[in-house]
């Protein structure tokens, strides 16, 4: 792992909300979390935890005219990106921070050769002539290892493998050469063989760019893989974050602990996974205190009424539960 | 909040202006003796071309004024009501029912089947439609008959090839793979699964056509092959009042209005039936 | 695509045999045009004479024989009205027809794409209601009634355009409007309803992640793919308009083959009426067969085999 | 930023096609008259039927028997007098001297037998032409200037068929230069001897003419160039007489309030037709029982008729009382003063009479009629005729079916049996001309087309009455006695109540008073084609 420079991406206490029909869905309820320079911060939890509607409203992408967002900061470079206008963040976006993602077979637009949609994000940062950013293109290409880059400019989308198209929106992401990128659930739709080589890919980018990455996933197999800190979601809010190796050795936070026991282990030979009873609670509900308490077997009355503070518990390690110990900051 | 709230919510959403102004249509057209002041073929020649009453020269006696035969526009209007949408019910029942069928046995066998009944569709969709009208009008002589008859000649064309595109896409969800698996004979699968997918677009169709019957019963009015006189019907009226714009407006304006009235309400009401009945959307 | 294309002609040759056989029952069912040619006092051996003249003595097939195998090779009868070749007659006014489709269609297109983008983009606000109103007034219409309005407005009281018949410029407003807005309706819905589509899709919002402005997010990326099923249509469009032609010829005196085929009914000219409906089949399928061409381009996706 | 695209673009759109009133008038040497039909526009005289014949072919060539301007009916043409040889059987023509065709030619006797052979070719479709085929046995060129026509048997108004006034046929065509050009080549560049020379046609939009260089016997244009546009739909002829863009239009009587309003002049033509009602095949057996078969009834029927409100309202006051069937003011061969008395009070309005003859015929509850509500080509007012006549019948108890059908659909039945038609009532026309008797055959002779009396196998007392009339007339050689037969024939058709006439209707044209002066036009002649060489320009007589 680079050694993580200066913070880059800086979300204080985020609220993002969706206006449905049926209420208010508050689907980011006070998200936290500081991205480094060439760090991989992981974003995991249960699908419909929020993690996806995190990555959108940092970038002010949320679904018009339902989400908004509400109260809180992101901080993109000591930049507020919240109270930027819409012509602001087109700067910003594609430039400083980009996306990628998940299922490549629906990101890039059919009708389109792949060069010119690779061209087109190009052209929002250089302002050359078409057979330069033509160039800039197949060297894009190349750099996410597709072989023969020039022809691949002049294929259509339909005329790619899955892989290939994560390639070239890959590239695409890193085009305008963000400093801060979110890669929401990348591989999910890939088979296994091109998912490792994808982050791989990723890793490369990286170290050449130093670029901050967000990876959004719920693949553990993932987390170990790529990510130097993992930051665990539950209902809309981080419940944990910590170092990589200090989550998957002692998890401290009873959701993180029970996720970690329902990761299969190579090793231990196990007939039945333990899995976490009940629901998750509808993001539309939330039940007051923690929101973990319905499931959490260490449940007592305080955790229904009130919702634990975050506490530091080791080195740029933090949980919020009434259970965990403060122990005083490394640092 | 379960999802039968969430569709009682769309309930509130109904446009209830359109909603109001068709059942007001459909009990004029069912009462029109109690509604109608006068009988619709009742000619007083003496005031012929008698302005709304709201015009200098109208009465109240006549409303709307009166026409070319000094009959009463208002009555005539009611009455057209009842003639119009008849004609569109009949032809839409029989037209859309026919349509129908052969679009689900088209969609859902395919192959020859498929291939010679979209043949006979594109057959039907190239032959200018008012034209077909007219041939029968002039065949088999004017009438409401002749009319409906014209009518669902047109429109089955278009439902089955509408529908025919529906069950397509229902045939390829898994739903219809498991059926079969279970051994359900074709006729049950159809029945059961593929008509309740496909009914809400051939409801749909239904209400946006109602607009499309009664504009061809105008023109083909206007082609001299619509309802014949003396029974009143919006189409004649707005066609034999087309020559007298400046002496006589309403003439043409009050039947002509009626019928965009009708186009309009029906077209809303299709457009939000549309959204209420597919499931797909409902959730959103 | 050869092989795709040699099929459709096969298809169309076999879908015109059908109409062929339609409209040749049709016609004869409808009147016998002899009974409009004569005078009242006409005894019997005038009408046989007529009849023999116009070939319309000889038993039902064999007129049926000679229309086909006539129409096979180009020559489709004599008009018994205008006593020439009918497809002579039919297309020394078809270039009329033509020259005002195009204008319609474009003058459609022309105000149905903004339209069908403002009601999408601002989906459920006024202005979708508004445009959907106004597209819907299109149909809600009858069209010979819109004309005689437009011209009572434009040339009668403002002066401003002429009331009726073919010439400069200023003769093409009136009737390519009152053709051209019966398809409103039809292609802003459409427009509208495949735009909204679209827009839901994940390349939006890789395009909006790359930065690009909502208007060329929508009018590039977007519009280009909606617009793929309104091209599909443009068959059906073409179709209706050819119809509605009947309409808008008659009521703005244009010399076009819309009103020669209500005059071919009117008068029961069989073999003008013949020529005209299989002509006009002939003109649809081949626009339909062009639209799927055109088709292939538009989305690459699709690939005939 | 998308709202102000599409307001410019409709705005943009809206400015640019405002500017400054265009003139869309027509200048001020052409006389443009728009038509509801150009028939076949053929530029051929025997290529065409019966009306639009008369609109576009007669500026170009004249006819040999012409017109009586002022009363209708018949009078000089290019023969300037004809007489009927003794034994009726030939009739000799002497035209008009130094008549020229438009490339110079003179118009000789030779033409003229070229163009009655010509007209009864094979080829021809003329309407008239069956007719002559049977008249005409062979014809005579006598000299330069005179040609005698023998005819199969006495043909009395022979001389009327050959003149645009009654059957549209009769047109001089020029011998030597279609036997130069051929057919082909006269249907492209056509000559005649009329006072407008052939321009240009465009096939279903205009015809254009223009003013022969010379004083013609029919009257010198007064206009450079004459158009005859093809505008099918009534009111787009109205806006088009409105703006200018046509000088003259022709329209039903539905339409002359609205000309009116339009500050428009009303040209109606006195005696063009007669709409009348019918009763069919009343002798057959079938319709023994009908309570048509009692005369009482028939005349009970035409007595609840109001024609004065048919005339005010229907007609937009623009129609006349109707003289017997099938007569006019200028018809010939009758007394006309007379049977204007006879027309006065028994066509009157009298509903108490009409209950009082239903009730004595044992009908006055009422009985159920049939009505075939139609109109022929050229007169679609009919059918609002037909639906006030119902209207007046159901005021006396009578409960009419109407059936209104289109004129192609409704004609054929009245052909042979007649099945769908016995015991019942229909619409028809009588159309202008100056003898009775050719209409009478058709109608009541019972070997004619619409036998209404009776036919060959089931003539009654009344059939054989009318058969022996009609031979009185037509065999009657002086005039006084054939003038006698004549009213008888008239009498007894009167008398049956079978055949009864509604209203005399007229022929209506909107005018432009800026584009034309004013002028009168031929009575029983709807179509203008012989009368524009005779319309004055605006200056030279105004409007009054």
């Amino acid at each position: 792992m680079a050694s993580p420079g200066r913070v880059v991406l800086e979300v204080r206490d985020l609220h993002a909300y969706l206006y449905t029909r049926w209420g208010v869905v508050r689907a980011v309820d006070g998200v936290s979390f500081a991205l480094r320079e060439g760090e991989t911060l992981g974003l995991v939890g249960e699908s419909g935890c929020g993690k996806t509607m995190t990555a959108l409203s940092v970038l002010r992408l949320m679904p018009e005219p339902a989400g908004r967002i509400v109260q809180g900061q992101v901080l993109l470079e000591g930049e507020d990106l919240v109270t930027k206008s819409e012509s602001e963040m087109r700067r910003v976006r594609g430039r400083r921070i980009s996306m990628i993602l998940q299922d490549p077979q629906t990101s890039l637009n059919p009708v389109f050769t792949v060069g010119s949609q690779i061209v087109e994000a190009l052209r929002m940062r250089y302002a050359d002539g078409v057979d330069a950013l033509r160039r800039l293109a197949e060297e894009a290409l190349r750099r996410v290892k597709v072989a023969a880059p020039a022809e691949r400019l002049r294929a259509f989308p339909h005329q790619m493998s899955g892989g290939m198209k994560q390639r070239v929106v890959g590239a695409i992401a890193v085009a305008g050469e963000p400093r801060v990128l979110i890669a929401d659930e990348p591989t999910t739709a890939l088979d296994v063989t091109i998912q490792l080589q994808y982050l791989v890919l990723l890793k490369e980018i990286q170290a050449r760019t130093r670029l901050a990455m967000l990876f959004i996933t719920h693949d553990f197999g993932i987390v170990a893989r790529m990510c130097d800190r993992v930051a665990v979601m539950y209902a809309g809010r981080i419940v944990e974050t910590g170092p990589t190796r200090a989550l998957f050795r002692a998890p401290r936070h009873p959701y993180t602990a029970a996720l970690m026991a329902s990761v299969p282990r190579m090793e231990a030979s196990v007939e039945r996974l333990p899995s976490i009873e009940g629901q998750p609670p509808l993001l539309h509900h939330m039940p007051v205190g923690c929101r973990f308490a319905p499931r959490c077997s260490y449940v007592d009355d305080r955790c229904r009424r009130e919702y634990p503070p975050v506490v530091p518990i080791g080195p740029a390690h933090e949980a919020s539960c009434w259970r965990v110990e403060p122990s005083p900051p490394s640092r | 909040m379960s999802t039968e709230a969430s569709s009682r919510g769309d309930l509130a959403r109904l446009p209830w202006i359109s909603f109001s102004i068709i059942v007001v249509l459909v009990v004029a057209a069912v009462f029109a003796p109690l509604l109608a002041p006068h009988s619709p073929t009742e000619q007083s020649l003496p005031d012929k071309l008698r302005p709304p009453a709201w015009q200098e020269g109208g009465s109240m006696k006549h409303l709307l004024g009166t026409d070319v035969l000094g009959r009463d526009v208002l009555s005539r209007l009611v009455y057209g009501a009842r003639v119009s949408l008849t004609v569109a019910a009949v032809a839409l029942i029989a037209g859309g029912g026919v349509g129908l069928a052969l679009g689900i046995l088209a969609g859902y066998t395919g192959g020859r089947v498929d291939n010679f009944i979209m043949r006979v569709v594109d057959a039907t969709l190239t032959f200018p439609t008012i034209l077909i009208a007219l041939l029968l009008a002039v065949s088999l002589g004017q009438g409401l008959g002749t009319i409906a008859i014209a009518i669902t000649v047109i429109i089955w064309a278009r439902f089955a090839r509408i529908v025919r595109g529906e069950v397509l896409s229902v045939k390829t969800r898994d739903f219809v793979a498991l059926a079969r698996v279970h051994g359900c004979s074709h006729l049950r699968i159809m029945a059961v699964h593929i008509v309740p997918n496909v009914l809400n677009t051939f409801m749909v169709l239904l209400t946006l056509h109602i607009g499309f019957v009664v504009i061809v019963e105008a023109t083909l009015s206007f082609l001299g092959a619509g309802i014949p006189p003396p029974t009143p019907s919006w189409g004649q009226m707005v066609s034999d009042g087309r020559s007298h714009i400046a002496s006589a407006w309403w003439l043409s304006v009050v039947p002509g209005g009626a019928i965009m009235l009708v186009v309009l309400v029906f077209n809303l009401f299709g457009d939000w039936l549309r959204d209420w009945l597919d499931p797909r959307l409902r959730q959103v | 695509m050869q092989r795709y294309i040699l099929r459709r002609l096969l298809q169309g040759a076999l879908l015109l045999f059908i109409v062929a056989l339609v409209v040749f029952a049709l016609a004869r069912v409808s009147g016998n045009p002899i009974d409009l040619l004569v005078r009242e006092d006409a005894t019997a051996e005038d009408r046989a004479h007529l009849q023999k003249a116009l070939g319309l003595d000889r038993p039902m097939h064999e007129q049926l024989y000679i229309f086909l195998t006539g129409a096979v090779r180009g020559d489709l009868g004599q008009s018994i009205r205008y006593r020439r070749s009918a497809a002579e007659v039919f297309f020394e006014r078809l270039p009329n027809t033509l020259k005002l489709l195009p204008l319609a269609m474009a003058g459609a297109l022309a105000i149905a794409i903004p339209l069908g983008v403002l009601a999408a983009v601002y989906r459920g606000t006024l202005v979708d209601r508004l445009a959907g109103g106004l597209a819907v007034l299109g149909i809600a219409t009858p069209q010979f009634w819109l004309g005689i309005v437009l011209i009572y407005v434009f040339s009668i009281q403002l002066g401003v355009l002429p009331s009726a018949r073919m010439g400069g410029p200023s003769h093409y407003v009136l009737p390519a409007v009152t053709l051209g807005v019966f398809l409103l309706a039809g292609m802003m819905r459409l427009v509208r309803s495949s735009l909204l589509e679209v827009m839901g899709s994940e390349f939006v919002k890789l395009a909006r992640l790359k930065g690009l402005s909502q208007t060329i997010v929508i009018w590039k990326h977007c519009l280009r793919n909606a617009l793929i099923p309104v091209v599909t249509l443009f068959g059906v469009y073409f179709a209706l308009l050819v119809t509605g032609a009947i309409v808008t010829e008659t009521v703005f005196a244009w010399p076009g083959v819309g009103r020669l085929t209500y005059e071919a009914v009117i008068f029961r000219d069989y073999p003008l009426l013949q020529a005209v409906i299989l002509l006009k089949a002939v003109i649809v399928l081949s626009v339909n067969l062009v639209v799927d061409i055109l088709y292939a381009y538009l989305d690459p996706r699709v690939r005939y085999a | 930023m998308n709202i102000r695209i599409f307001l410019n673009l409709m705005l943009g759109g809206f400015l640019a096609v405002g500017g400054a009133p265009a003139a869309h008038a027509a200048d001020k040497d052409t006389l443009v008259i728009a038509l509801d039909t150009l028939g076949a526009q053929v530029m051929d005289p025997i290529m065409d039927t019966r009306a639009p014949h008369a609109h576009y072919h007669a500026p170009v060539w004249d006819s040999l028997v012409g017109f009586d301007l002022e009363k209708g009916g018949i009078g000089p043409g290019v023969a300037e007098r004809w007489e009927v040889a003794a034994d009726g059987k030939s009739w000799t023509f002497y035209l008009r001297k130094s008549l020229r065709f438009h490339n110079g030619d003179p118009v000789t006797a030779r033409d003229v037998k070229f163009s009655l052979e010509r007209k009864m070719s094979p080829e021809s479709i003329a309407s008239g032409a069956a007719a002559l085929r049977r008249a005409v046995d062979r014809i005579e060129v006598v000299d330069d200037l005179t040609v005698r026509v023998h005819t199969k048997g006495v043909i009395p108004y022979f001389a009327a068929s050959l003149s645009r006034a009654v059957f549209m046929e009769g047109s001089v065509m020029p011998k030597k230069y279609i036997e130069t050009v051929g057919a082909k080549g006269f249907r492209e560049k056509p000559i005649g001897s009329g006072p407008w020379k052939f321009v240009r046609s465009v096939p279903g939009d205009r015809i254009e003419y223009e003013a022969v260089d010379y004083p013609h016997w029919r009257g010198t244009p007064q206009f450079k160039r004459l158009t005859l546009l093809l505008v099918p739909e009534q009111s787009t002829r109205l806006a088009m007489v409105r703006t200018g863009e046509a000088t003259i239009g022709s329209i039903g009587p539905e339409a002359i309030k609205e000309a009116r309003v339009g500050g428009m002049k009303i040209v109606s033509v006195p005696g063009t037709m007669q709409a009348v009602y019918q009763f069919w095949g009343l002798y057959r057996p079938e319709a023994k029982g009908s309570p048509l078969a009692d005369v009482r009834v028939r005349e009970a029927l035409s007595l609840a008729i109001d024609r004065q409100q048919i005339v005010d309202h229907v007609m937009g006051k623009q129609a006349q009382w109707p003289m017997p069937f099938a007569t006019f003011r200028y018809s010939s061969d009758m007394s006309i003063p007379r049977w204007d008395d006879w027309a006065r009070t028994a066509l009157r309005y009298d509903p108490a009479r009409a209950r009082q003859l239903l009730a004595e015929a044992g009908h006055g509850g009422g009985f159920k009629l049939t009505f075939w509500n139609t109109a022929l080509p050229g007169t679609p007012f009919m059918v609002q005729i037909g639906e006030a006549v119902a209207g007046f019948w159901e005021k006396i108890g009578v409960k009419v079916e109407v059936k209104t059908t289109e004129w192609g659909a409704f004609d054929p039945m009245t052909r042979g049996e007649q099945k769908a038609l016995v015991g019942t009532a229909s619409m028809y026309r009588t159309a202008g001309r100056p003898e009775p008797a050719p209409r009478y055959i058709g109608s009541f002779n019972s070997k004619g087309v619409q036998h209404l009396l009776g036919d060959p196998q089931n003539c009654p007392a009344i059939c054989q009455d009318a058969d022996r009339a009609y031979e009185a007339v037509v065999s009657e050689r002086d005039d006084a006695k054939r003038a006698a037969a004549a009213n008888r024939m008239i009498e007894l058709v009167a008398k049956s109540w079978i055949a009864v006439p509604i209203i005399e209707g007229m022929g209506y044209w909107a005018v432009n008073p800026k584009g034309v002066g004013f002028f009168k036009p031929i009575p029983g002649r709807h179509e203008f084609g012989d009368v524009t060489e005779r319309m004055p320009r605006p200056e030279q007589r105004p409007w009054p």
